[in-house]
């Protein structure tokens, strides 16, 4: 009972899932264009302020992505980029995967949420490849990334085996090079900056020595920081 | 001027082993069902496929997979597929793994006359080793050549007997591009009609790309992640 | 997400003198009168336009050039129009001759985030000049820069509140890689629905490329060469 | 009355614009997507032999090009590259221009006829601009020449001055290097081969010894050469 306690209590101290999903979503503005990668990139879509009109892009060739379909609705012509069963909004338009692309690499989209296994202090990313794992593809991931205008990863601060996540130089093979501007993590929100990652918000609970002890890429705190409000 | 053949055996009749594949479809979405079950039923192999995905072990191109026809993947995503792994890592099947969109702009690239085009996805990575990298205007860029295929089979949802193209939803995806990427260009629709009922004004793909169509038979259309939402609120 | 306007004046309101143009259209099929009208009233000057044609005397780009407010055209052909000739000749006019299909592969390029583009047409002519060739394959290519522009205009059939857009006929022309190359982008449409009307499967440009959108009013569609076949046979 | 008789004969002896045309419409063959520029080249739409499915384009963004329309049913919004007001036949398509140029470029077009003011022995072609005069532009001419798969000049052998336009080095600026394939005259029909042109056929009275004459570059005659069947 006490270790349960303990559990309920930790929970506290730091953003879960939808909680992170929640945070990016105050990131959006009215009339953004916006690419949600699989995982928690997903559950930002849940979090869109009322009155603002974000239109989602699925890069498998969609603008204006809406919800799943109800059970028994499910059309297989109609799916995201993460392969899922899903329906599309009025103003909505389908293209090819080359327009699809072009218009990223245009950068018309203007953010882009994705997850990571690692990001390095000066914006690269590494997210596609464990070598000595078996290797899946990038997808569309390392388009994404170079092409974005705005690129913000969702990820946990630190791997299950308690290692952070926030390199100095990322260990695994790169996704994409400087690119990665901002990461919210459970722990508190990070800009990535000339001098590294700058923290200027932390989860409820967390304490900056904590951030500080968790990120082993160069880190500041900004003057500013102050709790995530969510 | 005649483009219609009578089915998926015809169409591919001369299809050789070793033969370089287009192959459309995004996951198992837009795939050319027909033609795939009749590759398989022809055994050619030797096949290097150029295909965003690979199928899963029973569906797509991992039938063709199974029946070990294909000696090269050059796709962006290759998971879901155990019998892929199992080949990949013996060293049966040999895997190029490109970006999605670097891939689908390489289909553009051939259909529009492009040798070659800078594209940025993958400086400053592996993808990028061995290729020329490029400066423009503060930005990096990898050249990346037009892809050369022998043929593109693809998968429309209408067509018309000179092979004029159209796309359903999200089954677009590659296949407009490698059907006009293709040498010879194989389309499969699912329902094919005379001239002049479908609208000049929204062809995807204008029939001077394609070689040849039939109305395919059968669409299983297999959903690879079946979500929906609660009837609620 | 507004991007409905009440007009051509409020479309280009920001305009400036001195800004780079992209204007659609193929002759004076599918060109966006209202927003040409507008610029006329306006009076800017010093513009660079960038447009496959120059109009005619009376209609068209022509209009702009009577009143001197062009400093530099971008075209591959500009017959038709002996205003523009006086200018040219005079050197008050500066032109840039560009092929067709260069012009509108350069458009492409910027639509689709290629800074450059290798393309056949010019090699061996004064079109080369200065640009790099390059060997592909035994065909010799120039690199040919993608188009930056301010604003691109461009005219199409229906439009969206959303800013999705489809063209009809031959009016279409330019005007898709126009509107997606533009780093701001006005249409005109003749007419103007809300969204969910226009069926998604055939949307000539997604609204993320178009930042302004309005209904335009009298279309006067001139004819250039009327060519007609005698009712007989 | 003896110069008309003459005039009359001398008609006989060469031919006429429809007759140039008439004879390109034999390289035709089935399933050929076709380009024809202004001029003569547009007149070969007439000649389609019987039961051949020709398609044409028209480089503005379309193919399945049709008759000019009725009095009456002229479309503003649906011209030629000549902007003349056409119609379109069942199964036609229309396309932007970089598509349109993409399908030249990338080998799709069969056939290209268009006019010259000069072609040279070698194959390249001039006809776009002539110094000193007001130059209209290239429009797709240097696009079609670079790229098409087979091009077919239609022209008079001779300029008004009786000068030849078959040269063994163009004098104006080119519109395109070594990409005539063929040159069909009021005098003849010649290829392009590595030892200039090949004399093919002749117009009906017309001399072989008139042909080279007239004929600046270098020209072989064609041992099988025969007049013209039209």
């Amino acid at each position: 009972m006490y270790y349960n306690l303990y559990q309920k209590k930790l929970q506290q101290f730091m953003l879960n899932k939808e909680q992170i999903a929640k945070r990016i979503a105050q990131e959006l503005q009215d009339g953004f264009y916006v690419n949600l990668g699989i995982g928690i990139p997903t559950l930002v879509a849940n979090y869109i302020p009322d009155g603002l009109d974000v239109v989602l892009q699925s890069e498998n060739g969609l603008l204006g992505m809406g919800p799943f379909p109800y059970e028994g609705e499910e059309d297989p012509d109609l799916i995201n980029a993460g392969k899922q069963t899903i329906t599309t909004i009025p103003g909505s338009a389908f293209f090819d995967s080359a327009m699809s692309f072009g218009m990223i690499r245009a950068g018309k989209v203007h953010l882009t949420v994705l997850g990571a296994m690692e990001v390095a202090d000066n914006g690269d990313i590494a997210n596609w490849k464990i070598p000595g794992k078996m290797v899946k593809g990038m997808g569309g991931a390392m388009d994404l990334v170079a092409a974005a205008q705005n690129i913000i990863v969702a990820m946990q601060h630190t791997n299950p085996k308690g290692e952070s996540k926030l390199l100095s130089k990322c260990t695994l093979p790169l996704t994409g090079v400087g690119c990665v501007k901002k990461v919210v993590t459970d722990l508190g929100v990070f800009n990535i900056t000339e001098n590294g990652f700058e923290c200027i918000e932390y989860a409820p609970g967390v304490t900056i020595d904590e951030i500080i002890a968790k990120t082993a890429g160069r880190i500041t705190i900004a003057p500013t920081v102050k709790e995530i409000a969510i | 001027m005649k483009k219609v053949v009578s089915g998926a055996d015809e169409a591919i009749q001369d299809i050789p082993s070793g033969a370089i594949l287009m192959l459309g479809g995004f996951g198992l979405c837009g795939i050319p069902e027909n033609c795939i079950a009749a590759l398989v039923k022809k055994g050619i192999n030797n096949l290097t496929c150029i295909s965003n995905n690979a199928g899963v072990d029973d569906f797509g191109i991992g039938l063709m997979l199974q029946k070990k026809q294909v000696k090269k993947m050059i796709s962006s995503y290759v998971g879901e597929n155990a019998e892929f792994e199992r080949q990949m890592l013996s060293g049966e099947l040999e895997v190029e793994l490109v970006p999605q969109g670097t891939l689908a702009t390489r289909c553009m690239a051939t259909a529009y006359g492009m040798p070659a085009v800078y594209l940025l996805a993958g400086y400053g990575t592996e993808v990028a080793d061995g290729k020329e990298v490029r400066n423009f205007n503060g930005k990096n860029y990898l050249l990346e050549n037009a892809f050369n295929s022998d043929f593109a089979i693809v998968k429309a949802w209408k067509g018309d007997t000179q092979g004029n193209l159209i796309f359903k939803d999200t089954a677009r995806n590659f296949n407009p591009l490698m059907a006009m990427a293709g040498k010879i260009t194989i389309a499969e629709v699912e329902e094919l009609v005379e001239p002049g009922i479908l609208d000049p004004n929204f062809i995807h793909v204008p029939g001077i790309y394609v070689h040849r169509i039939f109305q395919g038979l059968h669409y299983e259309k297999r959903i690879e992640q079946r979500t929906v939402r609660k009837v609620s609120k």
